[in-house]
């Protein structure tokens, strides 16, 4: 019998296999969380990751937001960083290869205004070795179209999804928005515009001011919430989205303990990433695979693959007719 | 220089002047490669999730042979006032050493001044005892302090580094203590009246006092290194939260910024677009703290 | 010259007048986190704060959903109460003359499943003697829409207003949902259909499960987050709403200060409604306002309302063009 | 009996068993009207807002004479934890008396039992006192304890109320202490050994425990007051949170609803849809705390 009181096995599987992408374990790091990666190799093993999802990267290098651009909010912050990023040649000559000499596997995330940047990143992209998928941020305004997030509407989701398909076949992973009335919806869109991965959640759209100096905590006035603060919205979407696709999602939102990802595991996602965690704890990632190894063999399973989606939603008692879920 | 991630034991915490306390932490391995200017990130909560983001502290004092170092901080709001009332015995989770710092004066140069206001004499105690020690190397070398501090009770002591023969000079804005001004008013007019001239200055403080003792620097055509301060996340290099807006390199007018926490916290004063720079709103304790 | 370095003067005026609503202070508190108000007598003195408004009403009682109904999350806390509540009839027979025995400024939140159930209510209330508004719940579920709901599609939004309106010649608040693309677009729509105000914003909609026993936090599954979580994205709703209506707008999401208070005023909002808070210190709403005295004598300013909308956002710095606002 | 919210004194804290602490709270207002059944909310955190709400605790020893009652609880998870490092001298905020009470026996009725569970034993001694008082009123009057706890090291001590004169039977699942068994087992076997005949039971434990002492109850066809938990936001009938599936007053087939805050936390077991409950999930320690 082993410590906990179940018995001792040999390590639990922790491999899974997204669609076309297959990872060593269902720990990532999120884009803009964790730099090109070599930020945090003083801390941890790179090569030990899922993956590493770099910083959002666009055709052209990008300054970012005028500061402050990040504040705290209760168990949460807030960032306007403005997709500052070093551009697509300087990541291929510089930062790809930094990853790949620490084994990392790696993960672009990429950016874009308008179809056609989104499109020649991803052509640009498709050569380069050491890339096990893109990840589309749609969460960026499409200028052509008054400057609304390609992510907030089913049709532009897909019209950005179709245009990076055509370019890559790698597999491709679409990030999802929260800040729409109905995820379901864009999910199916970009599913059946050729994304093979759903990831969720991106920031949840947020402000902080300062009632002193009254100015906004942040220059660009609003920011994207991210941390434990938003952990039961990223569940939900999670959970919404899941039921609403068939291809493998990835959780993200507020993931800082084994205990938060395995959450995202229950109601059904594939693998999951850590995003502020690391800027609070350099060792967060690998600290949750840990845990994670430490709660399958605790309970007794041999895959992490046993219990991604378990949840049982059984309810013991009739709902109330016509209540207003989750609204008091 | 590894970065590395340290519980450190609290050792020993003091309050050294009005809402300002100094603490000591045993942390070995920061400590073993830790430089003046550099910083570290603290941990602040114990309990839960809330306050979420640790916060920047520079090393006041580094004590090698004991592992440990010293931070000295003003509670201006609900980090630093949890902060506070930490106990000595507790353990604090911190990273670091981070950032760049402070280098020697080139060879040529013999008279340098250190200008801190308020806070900012926080790394100038550990800076300062390098340069006394530089000085000691040669007798032409001179070391100055120039300290501004709102009023008498903030004034955190100097007399360790007077001993190390820092001279050092204090103003408080009400004059209830050495002169009364600011700290670029004690250090222009003790310059004036004692013939001193620094050939190059290093300078911490509040936003308005480092671009002001910036323009001093630039009339005077003197290199100012200045230790800056920005609202962090990480503080190692990850989130790039801690911009400010910079000169950039190749001296064209389009959008620049600098990190902190990377290229930063030290930088060259010439390198900095004060008149772009949002002050850090302060906020009155009494309604921050409980 | 004062304790706090600022003149002594006479008390600030704390009086706000959102439309036709006179309020002696902009300080509510929160419909479902303040009972019928009685249960708070013993804490406070009802007739202080500028209104109480109730727990959310329906025409038939409702006995809500099967437990568990709340459950924390990291600075929040996730509801899925289901509305339960004693009926118009028993409000109107014991709740009601309980508040007016007390002096407490009474709002009567509202709830249905059909624009003929609020319509039924409305009228119902409309001879009723010491009600100050009607404020209507609008995240219900329209059952004739597939228990879509009402708040989140500007049209069905519009036709609760309209009639709601066509029934009172009360002050009408309408209570949006955060959990809609554009809560300026559904404010807009409110406002044209006669809301006199707006408030904003209800819970947002979240999720949690327990990774041992493998089942929902909640026994509705889904439930609606509160708490200071969620500050930020009110206080981003109330921003875009204050932008988008032209009606005055109260505040409502994570308040447990008066600096947080404050902070909604600041960006324009006439009023605030204490939630979560109430229910960690039945005190909150009474701390809140003397906090908000204290601040307005500080800062040397003779009335609340020379503080609401004073936000500065204009930005020294040119903002990076294109930048994906609050997304990395 | 008027609610009120209070800054109490943290007077002393002991580790009374495994993972098991008694705490004494100063706080005078609240004590002066606290009754045997009744419960207080605690706030956790000191710190932040997480975790943010407070957690309910029974009186476990009402001293009213000196202002103080004392609280019992088992770490089940981070709330219980935190509280568990509160050192003596801290402050907590409480807020109390809430909810229902224990009331006497009827007149006719002379002998009562007393079921505690784990952690269910913290209401029973404070209630097992009174009703001692009330033993010694009539010579006929007899007062057990059936206590169960999983394993010896979790078993609170029982001298106090022994002293007192209630005849105390304990139990444990794995035999460590007492009998072999669960609290049912424990009174239904001392019972038949021992032909105790009560007349009463009040209960307290985990909810299987209770589902199971209301079934034998009903069977014996005696009235079992028990004391309930349910998930709480304020304690103070504020949120209906704290609802649980009961018979409607109607003994229609209707949906309904009682809220342990307060028309609880003691209720009559006949008034409660056993079947419909939804067990409260449990947490290894290990993963929950640090
Ligand atoms: C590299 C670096 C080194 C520093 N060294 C020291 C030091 O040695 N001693 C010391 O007392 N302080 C130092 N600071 C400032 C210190 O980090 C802040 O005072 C602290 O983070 C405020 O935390 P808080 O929770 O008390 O305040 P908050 O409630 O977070 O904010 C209160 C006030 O502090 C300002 N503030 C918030 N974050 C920062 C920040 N990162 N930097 C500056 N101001 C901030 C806010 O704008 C606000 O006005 C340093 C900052 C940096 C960036
Ligand atoms: C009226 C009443 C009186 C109580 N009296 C006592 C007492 O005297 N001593 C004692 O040790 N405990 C008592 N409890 C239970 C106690 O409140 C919980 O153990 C505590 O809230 C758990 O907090 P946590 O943060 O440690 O656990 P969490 O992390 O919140 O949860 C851990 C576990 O505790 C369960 N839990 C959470 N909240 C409650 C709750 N309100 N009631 C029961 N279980 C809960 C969860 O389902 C979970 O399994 C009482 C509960 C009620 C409702
Ligand atoms: C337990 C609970 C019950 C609620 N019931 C209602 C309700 O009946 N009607 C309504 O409009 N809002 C209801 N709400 C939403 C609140 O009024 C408020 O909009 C929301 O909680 C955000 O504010 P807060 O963060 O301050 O709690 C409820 C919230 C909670 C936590
Ligand atoms: C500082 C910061 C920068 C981010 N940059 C990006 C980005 O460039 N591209 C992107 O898709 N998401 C970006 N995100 C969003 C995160 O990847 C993640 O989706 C979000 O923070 C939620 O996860 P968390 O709560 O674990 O942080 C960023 C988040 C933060 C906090
Ligand atoms: S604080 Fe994160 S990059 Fe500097
Ligand atoms: S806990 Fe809020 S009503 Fe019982």
């Amino acid at each position: 019998m082993g410590k906990d009181g179940t018995h001792a096995r040999s390590a639990p599987e922790l491999r899974v296999q997204l669609g076309p992408l297959s990872l060593k374990n269902p720990v990532l790091t999120a884009s803009g969380t964790f730099g090109y990666g070599q930020e945090f190799s003083d801390f941890l093993d790179l090569a030990r990751l899922g993956a590493v999802v770099v910083k959002g990267i666009s055709l052209e290098p990008r300054p970012g937001n005028p500061p402050p651009r990040v504040t705290e909010t209760p168990a949460g912050m807030l960032n306007a960083i403005g997709l500052e990023n070093v551009g697509v040649e300087r990541f291929l000559a510089e930062k790809l290869p930094s990853l790949r000499r620490r084994n990392a596997t790696v993960i672009v995330n990429i950016l874009g205004n308008s179809e056609q940047e989104y499109a020649a990143l991803a052509e640009r992209l498709e050569d380069a070795e050491g890339i096990a998928a893109l990840e589309v941020n749609i969460s960026c305004p499409n200028v052509k179209e008054g400057g609304i997030a390609f992510g907030t509407d089913p049709k532009t989701a897909a019209r950005v999804t179709e245009a990076v398909r055509q370019k890559t076949h790698r597999p491709l992973i679409v990030k999802l928005s929260p800040n729409v009335t109905d995820i379901g919806l864009i999910a199916r869109a970009v599913e059946a515009a050729g994304a093979d991965i759903i990831s969720c959640i991106n920031t949840v759209s947020g402000m902080a001011v300062d009632v002193f100096s009254r100015r906004p905590k942040l220059a660009n006035v609003l920011g994207g919430l991210s941390g434990p603060a938003i952990k039961p919205v990223a569940l939900r979407c999670v959970y919404q989205v899941v039921h609403a696709v068939s291809c493998p999602v990835i959780g993200i939102g507020g993931i800082q303990t084994a205990l938060d990802a395995l959450e995202f595991l229950l109601v059904g996602a594939s693998a999951v990433q850590v995003g502020t965690a690391n800027l609070v704890r350099p060792t967060a990632a690998v600290e949750v695979l840990d845990g994670l190894e430490r709660f399958l063999r605790h309970q007794g399973l041999a895959s992490v693959q046993e219990y991604i989606g378990t949840l049982d939603t059984t309810c013991r008692l009739p709902q109330a007719e016509e209540a207003c879920a989750g609204d008091g | 220089m590894p970065k590395t991630q340290e519980k450190a034991r609290l050792l020993e915490t003091r309050r050294v002047a009005e809402d300002t306390h100094r603490i000591a932490l045993y942390a070995p391995r920061i400590t073993a490669t830790a430089r003046p200017g550099q910083f570290v990130m603290v941990r602040i909560t114990s309990e839960g999730t809330d306050p979420l983001l640790n916060r920047p502290f520079s090393f006041h004092r580094i004590h090698k042979d004991d592992g440990l170092f010293e931070i000295l901080f003003r509670v201006v709001g609900r980090g630093t006032w949890l902060l506070s009332q930490r106990k000595e015995g507790e353990t604090l989770e911190v990273i670091g050493p981070l950032g760049n710092f402070f280098t020697l004066p080139p060879a040529h140069e013999e008279t340098v001044a250190l200008v801190a206001g308020g806070i900012g004499i926080a790394p100038m105690e550990e800076w300062g005892h390098r340069l006394a020690q530089w000085a000691r190397g040669d007798e032409a070398r001179r070391v100055y302090l120039f300290y501004g501090a709102r009023t008498a009770s903030e004034v955190v002591p100097t007399r360790r580094l007077e001993r190390k023969g820092v001279t050092t000079f204090i103003s408080t804005d009400d004059g209830t203590l050495g002169r009364c001004g600011t700290a670029l008013d004690l250090l222009d007019q003790t310059c004036r009246d004692l013939s001193i001239r620094p050939q190059r200055l290093y300078s911490c403080g509040p936003l308005a006092m480092q671009a002001a003792v910036a323009t001093w620097a630039r009339q005077q055509n003197l290199p100012a290194v200045m230790s800056l301060e920005s609202v962090m996340a990480c503080g190692i290099g990850a989130c790039l939260g801690c911009a400010l807006p910079a000169v950039p390199p190749d001296d064209s007018s389009r959008i620049h910024y600098v990190h902190v926490c990377k290229e930063g916290p030290v930088f060259d004063s010439r390198k900095i677009l004060w008149e772009k720079m949002e002050p850090m709103p302060v906020r009155p304790l009494s309604f921050v703290c409980s």
